[in-house]
């Protein structure tokens, strides 16, 4: 059961990224990151996080990409990227090498670490347990963190604010 | 509902440790709140607001270090904040750049034609999150005021409504944006193996827990990913690709800044998670550390020499500069507590409030001549104006670690702690780049000293507070290259850090 | 010791030019000629002092004197150490005569007198940092000065000299910044790894170091090398003297005057007083290493200036040639090619420094200094002629003079340890005599050109500068020994601290013991 | 991690769970989809039948008794159109969208309580088929969240339909729905926000159980504010008059689904109306008890009416007629707004909802916050009074300076020409 | 039963989180559409996420989840501040690419 719920969010989640990657349309492109955040918010709730897949839904899904989607409309940039042309020539597969790389780092690690991963207590995840501990955790152990991401939203705010507030005379539409 | 957990306990919070902190968040609230809710205020008004709270956050974070003398370093907040003298240290260093920062800007903004609270709270909100990073013991906090600190920065860079602005943000924000990423599943790798975020507990867990023994491999994948990203952070070579773009491109007082409180941040971020949090994965990060210093050191000097864009060349500058405090984190690599922390957190503080004198000598030049900051706008700028002349060459002397400066009390310090350590490779490596970068300086210098201007050129016009700045900086750079004695001898105590 | 003497001299004599510089700094540019005032008065006070220091000192005593030593940098181990010895004595007072005389005896060829001032600023700057490396006896200090006289060189050969300026000064400053790199190291290891060998504590005091520690041969060997890189290039010694014939040719006067004059000294006396009182077995053991590149310098230096057609460069390739004569008396290893060297560094810096002023004249009344273009001097200026002469003649070494003496005790002490080196030296003596005399001969004697007609005389300024260098000249060549009575005794102890630790007996006249030395070293250095 | 899979309905807590728990489960599935699809064939009778009426027409009334069965014949015709496929469009989004909009307007359905037996505090639990579950598809521990999960899903049918026409009039259509629809989401959640505070659950089902009795209803616990904020934020969110910008005839055809005709405009339509229902449920549900009765006192009328619950005498299924009716009576609000309320402008549009949802309904939720705290840690009534005192201070000095900053941001904007 | 057998272990996640990443990291290099390099960071920014709630729910430590929380709220802010740039960029010119914005060359 788990072991189908997996394969079908991680052909998902693949599926996606993939298609972020390689489809040449911006918004096809948004599709494929949409259904990536999907996989991975089926995963969430196959580990038992079910707060973090409704946020990851709610947020990344209907907030973030409906955000990139926005402006591809509103700035009409979602003209397709002809992948076939190569700028530098050398960058993909070296791109490519690289993300290799990476993957073979942590894959690598992770294969070796399997059995020295320390298996604790499964957390509590009847009812709203999951959400009460993540509170729990949020305001003590965390309670600096959470405050101080007010800071960073500050900073957001004011900050795109800043940036795409018309200045005084002339400049664009 | 709140009553209902009992064994929920809210964490203590000591509100004067933190005081330095929340100054600077206070600043950049009423600046926003009551600047926006007034009319404009007077020229410079915000300006002088920003420069009194960032001062008043650095006495707030210098009265505080003697109490750690007494009590010894402590963690604040439930482990999320380390209280110790590296703290207080990086601190005061990146409250003074702000300071001087908030001068130069108040002068830009003149210039430019649009004073406004918004810039300044920018940076008071940047600079605190230089402070969190500086001070954090957790690496979720350390990532928080990363990204505070980033996000403030893509802004700032992108803020000049020039296509060469926007392009230095962008260009900054998808790399920023990388470089985060990769720390942050370096952060996840650390949390798989030892189960903590805190960085108390991370460095705990490799003495108590009996089974990570022998380095996990999952440490090393996620060491890996912090080093790369961090590297980016301090813009490192090979990772330093964004940095000239961006320091070109980014407003005058912006690229200061960036090469002052950015560069001291992402250097105390460095020194958190590699040698507080990890110093038993030290024989691991040290020879990633070492090549990096190399790199840096080698190319950001050989690049350096090559420009012709003096801001530019600058930027190369501070990759070298990175390499040179690289080589100092190398040698708090090593088993001894030697000079290493001490050298890296005395090289910041210089280097910070060097930097930024330079900046602001690069503004006015480039502004009276329209925003050239190429190597020919200083084409005869010591018979224009010699002050300004003194105070570049003073500037240029002590980034190429001349003596009597406070460059060379920098340098002489992080080769003195790998000397220390039997680093002589990496020290030799170090001059050598030194002497290539040194050329460089002088070749600003011959064209301000030696070289005639073509034509008719303006003078500069040296604004007040820019001129406050620079002399303040002069000052500094000269008095303590000369006394560095007490500054010695206060980084002595940064290797007593809070864990 | 001198504690009774209340007035730090020795301090005195670093920041009197310093001070000198940071006024004319707040002068304001549109009074410039008040520069060349400040500028004389200090250099004249400095060099007033350096006379008195040479009058105060005490000959007998091997020891530093006018000690001055306060912490400075106490986190590090660093403090301001100065002295003076018979050695630096000469030297001290050398750069203390020198400069007035470079600052007095020829003006900047400036177009603009708002930049007389710079000019002297640097060149006071200059100053400061030459005494402070020849008085410093901490490590640190010693390198702080040592880097602080390359920026005011660079902006005088860059801003005030000919042509290819540009180029030579950088050329200039990256050979010497190069070799600063190691020697930088050098010094850091050294105070690291003598605080674990028999030095109590970090420090970079010279006497604590050189006294108390016992490096390990290889170890030694190392950092002697960090620190000869730097002084064989300051020097110049044989393949790394490429620097030198340009940024003499293209400095202006007064800086090629003071470049040959005191600060090539730098490298000689940084070799003896940092390379042999430190390291002497490390210094000991590469002795041929030395001898030979000096001998090359001096035949190479030789030959290169008999093919020069530019009059500067053949002074400059000459300095190439006789500091190869100091660098084979230095590390001959006996007590009078070790003094003969000194004498030698000071020698030097009077006859090269006098022929490159007079050389400075020259262009001045001719710009040019190609030896094809001028001729017949002497006739149409015999004053001059006849300064220049005796000048030329001191360089050659002719008895009577002073240039003979320092090159007759490096050739003997050498013999005394090193008969074939000595021998091959000699012939540099003999070459010498060819290239400058015949380079008199082209430029002085037959008839004058069209364009030689008008060559002035010798002006009263230009006299007056030049006698006290002829004085000089001429006093030490027949009465060397008020000098070698202060060189020698510093030196005998400078080579009994090299005897004692490298373990070996310097030959002396009165017991030659060449035979059996040489045998023994051919046993101990069978793979050198 | 078997159970983290499976904690949403006690059904699934069995440990003998086989075939009956599966039918039982394809029954509810089917039911759910059954009553959505005639629910939203009632609901575009109904609402044309109440405008006509409120306009003095007649309505449909040809079609079946009452003309009930209109909406068949409009969709049979529909599905009977020709499929037209604009020559600019992306195909593949094109034809993706109208599912976008369709799926989430469905999956909202599970989460719903129809039913049950939620008084004296029963947790809605019922007998079936000797399995105890509940009258809901799933009750999952954040049932709530995935309300405003799908809600946001919703906005991509719109969105992309838009876009992928390859026509300007839809896309202004979408680029319009979106903004409208991600800045009522803020004050949706605000107001959310205040329900979940009182409820201390995000289970829709544990929010239902705590609304015992009439005071106990959040619309009346959480002072009514929230409901009114969430009741306009929702419409918006529904894209319904007075807030249909996203389909203003005159000033963008049809908005987005201008290109689109046959089943595909059928299925938008259908999730537009089937979201009116759903939306009217959930409001039901998180404000007005969901199948909580409304309590006539302690009234008994042996069998017929217990516990003051007229509707006792349908037994199980009194839940489910409450859950009807309140239903109902949104649905008819909404009808109502229709046919009364004119269309807001665009700027209107924005400055309500930024300006005065979002900054009433988050000083609401504080000062909630305040309350909840101050009566979970004091008792008496004085704490009470001097934090409901404090907290008015407070919200008007906000507002105060909430205004200010509204007056200098128009005198700047006047003095420096227009904002973005 | 068979299939439960073969449940999916902690290390299944952290390959696909690897996968994730390296393909996001990847596209950011390939790709030259400003928002699209965006995405791939965002992907990035998901494995990492994916790797925390895994390891979380291995060790029973509700810490990785909450770190999850605040990589969300970074994401968040990072997107506002993003798109804030991009539209300033892109509302200069239309369609600019990574390789368009070649102002500044050294």
């Amino acid at each position: 059961m788990e072991l189908i719920v997996f394969v079908i969010a991680s052909a998902m989640v693949l599926a996606g990224a993939l298609g972020v990657v390689l489809r040449s349309n911006p918004v096809h492109a948004a599709l494929s990151l949409v259904l990536t955040l999907f996989g991975i918010a089926v995963h969430f709730v196959a580990l038992g996080a079910h707060f973090l897949a409704a946020v990851q839904v709610i947020v990344y899904a209907g907030a973030i990409v409906v955000l990139f989607l926005f402006v591809l409309m509103l700035l009409g940039i979602d003209k397709s990227e002809d992948l076939s042309i190569e700028p530098f020539p050398i960058q993909r597969p070296l791109a490519i090498v690289i993300g290799a790389g990476l993957a073979g780092l942590v894959i690598a690690a992770a294969v070796r670490a399997r059995d020295a991963l320390p298996e604790g207590t499964p957390l509590e995840s009847g009812g709203d347990s999951n959400i009460k501990q993540l509170a729990q955790n949020l305001f003590s152990d965390y309670v600096f963190a959470f405050e101080f991401t007010s800071v960073l939203l500050i900073v957001a705010v004011a900050g795109t604010v800043m940036l795409t507030r018309k200045e005084k005379k002339g400049g664009e539409s | 509902m709140l009553a209902q957990d009992t064994f929920f306990t809210a964490p203590e919070i000591e509100w004067w440790h933190i005081s330095p902190m929340l100054t600077l968040v206070g600043g950049a609230l009423v600046l926003l709140l009551v600047g926006a809710l007034t009319p404009r205020w007077p020229r410079g008004l915000y300006g002088l607001v920003t420069a009194l709270t960032a001062m008043t956050a650095g006495v707030l974070a210098f009265l505080q270090w003697q109490e750690i003398d007494d009590d010894g370093p402590a963690t604040l907040i439930d482990g999320a904040l380390a209280f110790d003298h590296l703290t207080q240290l990086l601190t005061i260093a990146i409250c003074a750049a702000v300071l001087l920062v908030a001068l130069v800007t108040i002068d830009e903004l003149d210039i430019a034609g649009k004073d406004g609270p918004e810039m300044y709270a920018m940076f008071l909100i940047a600079a605190t999150g230089a402070v969190v990073m500086s001070s954090a013991n957790d690496l979720i906090v350390l990532f928080l005021g990363l990204e505070t600190l980033s996000l403030a920065l893509y802004v700032l860079a992108a803020s000049d409504r020039t296509p060469r602005s926007q392009e230095s943000g962008l260009k900054y924000f998808i790399l920023g944006g990388f470089a985060s990423a990769l720390f942050l599943y370096g952060i996840a790798l650390v949390y798989g193996t030892t189960q903590s975020t805190n960085i108390s507990e991370v460095a705990a867990s490799f003495t108590t827990n009996v089974s990570l023994e022998g380095d996990p491999p999952l440490i090393l994948a996620g060491l890996a990913l912090l080093i790369v990203g961090l590297g980016f952070k301090v813009a490192a070579v090979p990772f330093h690709i964004w940095s000239p773009d961006v320091y070109q491109g980014a407003p005058n007082q912006v690229t200061a800044f960036m090469a002052s409180v950015g560069k001291a941040a992402a250097f105390a971020a460095m020194l958190r998670v590699l040698v507080i949090a990890l110093p038993f994965q030290r024989d691991d990060w040290r020879p990633a550390i070492w090549v990096l210093a190399v790199l840096s050191l080698v190319f950001g000097s050989l690049l350096a020499a090559v420009q012709t864009d003096v801001k530019r060349m600058l930027a190369y500058s501070s990759v070298s500069h990175a390499g040179f405090i690289l080589v100092g984190v190398e040698a708090a690599g090593h088993d001894s507590a030697g000079e290493g922390m001490p050298s890296v957190a005395v090289y910041l503080l210089l280097y910070s409030i060097l930097t930024v004198g330079s900046f602001a000598v690069v503004a006015i030049v480039a502004h009276s001549n329209g925003g050239d900051s190429s190597i020919g706008a200083f084409n005869g700028l010591a018979s224009r104006r010699p002050a300004v002349a003194v105070a570049l060459t003073v500037f240029l002397l002590a980034q190429a670690g001349v003596p009597f400066t406070t460059g060379f009390i920098a340098k002489w310090g992080v080769i003195q702690a790998a000397i220390e350590e039997s680093s002589y490779a990496l020290g030799i490596i170090a001059m050598l780049s030194a002497v290539i970068a040194a050329f460089m300086y002088l070749r600003i210098m011959v064209s301000a000293w030696l070289t005639d201007a073509e034509g008719d050129v303006a003078r500069e016009t040296v604004p007040f507070a820019s001129a406050a700045a620079i002399t303040a900086a002069a000052l500094f750079t000269v008095v303590v290259g000369i006394f560095p004695e007490w500054l010695l001898h206060a980084a002595e105590s940064v290797t007593q850090y809070a864990r | 010791m001198h504690d009774e003497l209340s007035f730090p001299i020795l301090t005195a004599l670093v920041l009197t030019p310093a001070i000198g510089a940071v006024l004319i700094g707040l002068v304001n540019s549109r009074q410039a000629q008040y520069a060349k005032l400040i500028a004389a008065i200090t250099s004249v006070t400095t060099g007033a002092m350096a006379v008195w220091l040479t009058v105060e000192f005490h000959q007998s005593d091997p020891d530093f004197q006018f000690v001055s030593k306060h912490p400075w940098i106490e986190e590090w181990g660093i403090s301001w150490h100065l002295g003076v010895d018979g050695i630096s004595l000469f030297l001290v007072l050398l750069t203390g005569v020198l400069f007035p005389l470079a600052i007095l005896g020829i003006d900047p060829h400036n177009d603009d007198t708002r930049r007389d001032k710079p000019y002297f600023a640097w060149l006071l700057l200059l100053e400061a940092g030459v005494m402070g490396s020849f008085l410093s006896l901490d490590l640190f200090l010693f390198f702080v000065f040592f880097e602080i006289v390359l920026v005011p060189m660079y902006f005088l050969i860059g801003g005030w000299g000919y042509e290819g300026r540009v180029y030579a000064a950088t050329k200039f400053f990256l050979y010497t910044m190069t070799g600063s790199a190691f020697m930088l190291v050098s010094i850091m290891s050294t105070a690291f790894i003598a605080s674990r060998n028999g030095v109590s504590g970090v420090t970079f005091d010279l006497v604590e170091i050189a006294e108390n520690a016992d490096f390990a041969a290889s170890t030694g060997r190392w950092l002697f090398f960090g620190f000869a890189i730097a002084f064989a290039v300051k020097v110049p010694v044989f393949p790394l003297h490429t620097w030198l014939p340009d940024a003499h040719t293209q400095a202006p006067t007064a800086g090629s005057v003071v470049l040959a004059g005191v600060m090539l000294k730098l490298g000689t006396y940084g070799l003896l007083r940092f390379g042999l009182y430190l390291f002497p077995e490390a210094a000991y053991w590469s002795r041929y290493l030395w001898l030979g590149l000096a001998v090359i310098g001096i035949i190479y230096g030789a030959i290169a200036a008999t093919m020069q057609t530019d009059l500067k460069r053949l002074v400059a390739y000459s300095s190439v040639a006789h500091l190869g004569f100091i660098v084979l008396g230095t590390f001959a290893f006996t007590s009078q090619a070790i003094t003969g060297s000194v004498m030698q560094m000071v020698n030097h810096g009077i006859s090269t420094g006098a022929l490159f002023l007079m050389v400075g004249w020259i262009y001045e009344r001719r710009h040019t200094r190609q030896i094809a273009e001028l001729s017949g001097l002497q006739k149409v200026a015999p004053i001059f002629a006849a300064g220049f002469m005796v000048i030329m003649l001191s360089s050659i070494g002719v008895p009577g003079l002073n240039g003979f003496v320092g090159e007759y005790l490096i050739l003997i002490g050498t013999f005394l340890a090193e008969p074939w080196y000595a021998a091959i030296a000699a012939t540099g003596v003999i070459l010498a005599a060819l290239y400058l005399l015949w380079a008199y001969q082209r430029v002085f004697h037959g008839e004058p050109g069209e364009a030689n007609q008008n060559f002035a005389e010798l002006k009263l300024k230009e006299a007056v500068t030049l006698l006290p260098f002829i004085g000089i000249i001429v006093f030490t060549g027949v009465y060397p020994k008020p000098m070698l009575d202060r060189i020698e005794p510093a030196v005998d102890r400078l080579l009994g601290h090299v005897e004692d630790v490298a373990d070996f007996e310097a030959p002396t006249p009165d017991e030659p013991v060449i035979v059996e030395h040489d045998d023994t070293d051919e046993t101990e250095e069978g793979d050198h | 991690m078997h159970t983290a899979l499976l904690a949403a309905d006690p059904l699934l807590d069995t440990d003998d769970w086989w075939w009956q728990v599966l039918a039982i489960v394809a029954g509810k599935v089917l039911a759910i989809f059954v009553i959505g699809l005639v629910g939203t064939m009632f609901m575009v009778w109904f609402e044309r039948k109440i405008v006509s009426g409120m306009q003095n027409r007649v309505g449909p009334n040809k079609a079946g008794p009452f003309g009930l069965l209109q909406t068949l014949a409009d969709g049979t015709k529909l599905f009977f159109k020709e499929d037209l496929l604009p020559d600019k469009a992306d195909k593949w989004v094109f034809r993706l969208s109208p599912f976008l909009a369709f799926v989430p307007a469905f999956l909202l359905w599970s989460v719903i309580p129809l039913g049950g037996d939620f008084t004296n505090g029963n947790d809605g639990t019922v007998e079936m088929f000797g399995y105890e579950t509940r009258v809901q598809l799933v009750d999952l521990p954040i049932g709530i969240l995935l309300v405003l999960a799908l809600s946001s899903i919703g906005v991509y049918g719109i969105m992309l339909a838009g876009w992928a026409s390859g026509s300007k009039y839809p896309l202004l259509g979408s680029v319009r729905a979106s903004a409208q629809m991600i800045s009522y989401e803020a004050a949706l959640g605000l107001s959310l926000a205040a329900v979940l505070l009182m409820s201390g659950t995000l289970s829709t089902a544990g929010i239902v159980q705590g609304q015992d009795g009439f005071l106990n209803w959040n619309v009346v616990a959480t002072g009514f504010i929230p409901f009114v904020v969430f009741l306009i934020a929702m419409t918006a969110e529904l894209n319904r008059p007075p807030f249909d910008l996203v389909e203003a005839e005159q000033e963008l055809v049809g908005g987005f689904n201008t290109e689109y005709s046959s089943i595909r405009f059928a299925l938008f339509f259908l999730a537009e109306f089937m979201n009116v229902i759903t939306m009217s449920a959930i409001m039901v549900t998180l404000f007005f008890g969901g199948p909580q009765p409304l309590k006539l006192g302690d009234l008994q009328l042996g069998g017929i009416v217990e516990d003051g619950n007229i509707f006792a005498w349908a037994g199980p299924l009194s839940g489910t007629i409450w859950v009807v009716l309140k239903t109902l009576a949104f649905l008819y609000a909404y009808v109502w707004f229709r046919a009364t309320l004119p269309r807001l402008r665009y700027d209107q549009l924005m400055d309500f909802g930024w300006k005065l949802l979002i900054p009433i309904a988050l000083g609401w939720f504080l000062v909630l916050a305040a309350l909840e705290m101050v009566r979970d840690r004091y008792d008496g009534w004085e704490p009470l009074a001097v934090t409901v005192v404090i907290s008015l201070v407070v919200l008007g000095i906000a507002y105060g300076l909430f205004s200010l900053a509204l007056g200098v941001a128009r005198r700047t904007r006047e003095k420096e020409g227009a904002a973005y | 039963m068979l299939l439960a057998l073969a449940e999916p272990t902690t290390t299944y996640y952290l390959i696909l989180a690897a996968l994730v990443f390296a393909i996001g990291s990847v596209g950011l290099m390939v790709r030259r559409n400003p928002l699209v390099m965006f995405m791939c960071i965002e992907l990035m920014l998901n494995a990492v996420n994916l790797t925390f709630v895994a390891l979380a729910t291995r060790f029973g430590n509700i810490d990785g989840q909450t770190a999850v929380f605040f990589v969300m709220v970074v994401a968040a802010a990072e997107v506002v501040v993003g798109l804030g740039i991009i539209i300033s960029v892109l509302r200069r010119r239309p369609g600019a690419t990574a390789d368009d914005l070649a102002e500044l060359k050294g």
